[in-house]
Parts: C-alpha cells; structure tokens; sequence
C-alpha cells in the first residue's frame, strides 16, 4: 500500500494494521525518514535548517511509489508492504517517510525495505526546499544516494 | 500537449504548468525541448542543460529520444530529493 | 539501551522515545520479530506452531546484548540503539524481538539495525521450545543465522 | 563453582544447577566437561557430543581450553536460537 499526504502519520499504528491478523509474518523492518537540523554529511558541517517544504508531482508521485512497491513484491516473498511519503512544509524532527515490508523471513524483510527507500530516493518525484537562516534553496541530488539505489540493479 | 516544470524549473520558466501546441515536426522529447526554448528567456534558462533535467512523458521517465505527441503529459524536473 | 523482560512491548511508543527531542536523526530503522505460526523455512511444508516458549540465561544475556549494542555504536555513527527481547510463553503473532537504530544518514541507520539482529540471533542466549500438535520440541540453531552473522565480522 | 545447564541439555542432566567441587586438576573446561560426565549418565547424556554444546564462563563464551577455578559461574547450552 502507498500513501502520499500532506499530514503526519503514526508509524507504531501502521505498524499494527501491517501485521494485525497475519500470524505467518516472522519479521517486520520498518525505516521512518526525519527532517533533519543541519544540511549535509556532519552538523558541524551544516548550516541550520529551519524546515524543509517538499514538492511533488501528483499522479506521477503515486505511479513511481506503487511500480516500486510491485517491484519489492516481485524479488521478495513480502507479507505486506507500505510506503508513506509526505509533502508540504515539515520543521526539524518531523517525519517526511515511512517504507516497511513484512515477511515470513527477517532477511527478506530487511532487503525488501532498504530496496524501498533507496529507490524511492532516486525514482519517486520529490523535490526539498530547505529553509535556512541563509535563505531558502533546492536540495540537490546526491551522487551516493544514485550508487546506494544502484546496489539493486539487474 | 501538457507541459509541466517542477522545483527550480518551475522558478525559471515562471509557470508550473502550460498548454502548447508545437508544429507537427516536434515528434519527440529533444525536439521538444528545442522548441520550448524558443519561447521565452526563462524557458531557455531553465532547459539550458538538460543533464541536470530529468523528464516524464505521461508520468514514466523519459529520455530525449521518446516520441512525444497532442495529448500527452510531459514534464521537466531536477533530480529528485525526496525519502 | 537493552531490556530483557516477560511483557509485551509497543514499537511506536518505543520508536517515539528514541528519537524524542533530537532532530540530528535522519532516519531509523526498526526491525520486530513476530511468532510465526509454521516452523521451516515456508509454511505449506512445517508444522503449525501453537506456541513458544522462550527460555534465557539471566545475567549472560543482558551482557552479550549490551555488548553487541556497543559494537554497533562502534562501528556507525548513531543518534540512538534500542534492544527488547521477550522472554516467557508466547503466542503466534505475538512480538519476540525489537531492534532499532537512528542516525544521521540512512545508511548507518539500515546497517547497524540489520547488525543487531544478525549479531543477537548468533549470541544472545536464548532458547525456543516451540509447542506442536506433535509435542514440544527445542528449536535448532540454523547455518543460515551464522552465514548472515559472519557477514559482520572482521 | 557453580555450573548452569540450559534447554534440551538441563533435560538431560535433570537439574538447571549445581554447585561442584572438582579436584584442583581439574583446570580448564574440556577437563570440567570429563569430570561432569562423571557424576550421572545424564551429565554423559548431555555433554556427549561437544560439537552441539556452547560453552560460557562467567558469563562470557568460552572455549575448552579456557581456565576454570573456584568460584566460576560455567555454562552448557545449545546454539542459541532468539531473536
């Protein structure tokens, strides 16, 4: 299931409704995606953000997350998955995403998340503003996040 | 044909979204793009460089070579920041 | 941090807690183990599982698992670790386990959580009897669990 | 010394417990396990086969060659199974 929305989500009721009934799940991996203080690899690094607004693009955002979805099922045995992603204005410490995936098997569950988010970086049509004291600017892509959803290829 | 620009394109041009309607020897994407150039200096900045572009033809990616035509949907973005 | 206990436990409070009030976290990865209601490796070839009961070594078990929570934030860069292993009768769909890691960058966060669990299932002691309509019998220890635990290792 | 037997092996030996008072040539655990099986058939039952029993002194996975001494807390057990 895939899900894009303005509003906050609770990841420990998401959880309940993924697994609830389903006794032939043996694990369950969860990754939830935060906004957060500092731009870049190190706070120290980093200038204060402020927030972030993320803009998408309507139609296209839902069609990328369900063939990434479908994918996931496809190259693992998958009791359930589910991806949440956010868009609009979030401050420091808010949620932005939620990809989950449960199986009878932790190893599938664990590879079948990992493979959401790091496709969902490179494939889902999402764009940051982040909003810092130096003013406001686009998030660029990062090479790594290219090579770390490359991992999944072929 | 439905055009659409997204995070800084969208700056650039000035418009999120636009009708147009090419000549009929605009048959793919790189034609396209030519053609939406020529109208407007914020059209021409923001397609400059189309290696820091990506495009989606009725919402699945595309790349300069795929046929475009009257009704489709396409749209113009940077590389994606989302997750 | 580590807790060895008989009750139940609640993911999302448990999720809420480790990233309360630290907006340095990008992103967590959470992993629960559930009791599956078929033993081996698909459902159609085990047998049903009417329940566990899972026996541990008070005392050696904290210390391997705070032990293995140390490695973990050795080796990455983590905002915050949290370990909850159940012990006691259980039933199916019941939550055995919970590992969790949060950092700055996904990827720390993906690896050290899928670490916990590898490095807890080789070294934590603890022991399933699993009740079937054929008797009790004490879970085997599977070469699949050292195979994926040895991938850490060095 | 106290020595600890956990799952299928505390079946075997019938206690989960004991404290033992080996002779002081008794020095590491492999010479521990000998004088274990020993003291009942269910020791012999239980620590027959070492390639199946896990090992731990003071709380620590330990080898057979590992010293032993008065005072030590020893256990047996299966490979774990958690998680």
């Amino acid at each position: 299931m895939i899900r894009v929305q303005r509003e906050d989500f609770d990841p420990g009721a998401e959880l309940a409704r993924l697994t609830a009934g389903n006794t032939a799940i043996g694990g369950i991996c969860l990754f939830v995606g935060l906004v957060r203080d500092f731009m870049g690899e190190a706070a120290a690094l980093g200038d204060e953000v402020r927030g972030m607004t993320l803009e998408h693009y309507p139609g296209m955002t839902e069609r990328q997350l369900e063939a990434i979805e479908a994918e996931a099922r496809r190259r693992w045995e998958l009791e359930g998955t589910l991806v949440i992603h956010r868009h609009g204005r979030l401050e420091p410490g808010d949620r932005i995403v939620l990809v989950a995936a449960a199986s009878a098997h932790r190893e599938a569950a664990f590879q079948a998340c990992h493979f959401l988010i790091d496709w969902l970086k490179t494939k889902a049509p999402f764009w940051k503003v982040e909003h810092t004291a130096a003013g406001d600017h686009w998030v660029e892509a990062r090479a790594s996040d290219e090579t770390l959803a490359g991992r999944w290829e072929g | 044909m439905k055009v659409l620009y997204f995070a800084w394109l969208r700056s650039k041009v000035g418009i999120g979204e636009e009708e147009v309607a090419p000549p009929p020897e605009v048959s793919d994407l790189g034609a396209l793009v030519a053609w939406l150039k020529t109208r407007s200096p914020g059209h021409a900045a923001a397609l400059a460089d189309m290696a820091v572009v990506r495009a989606a033809v009725n919402q699945d990616y595309a790349g300069l070579d795929h046929p475009v035509k009257a009704g489709d949907e396409v749209a113009f973005f940077p590389p994606v920041t989302g997750g």
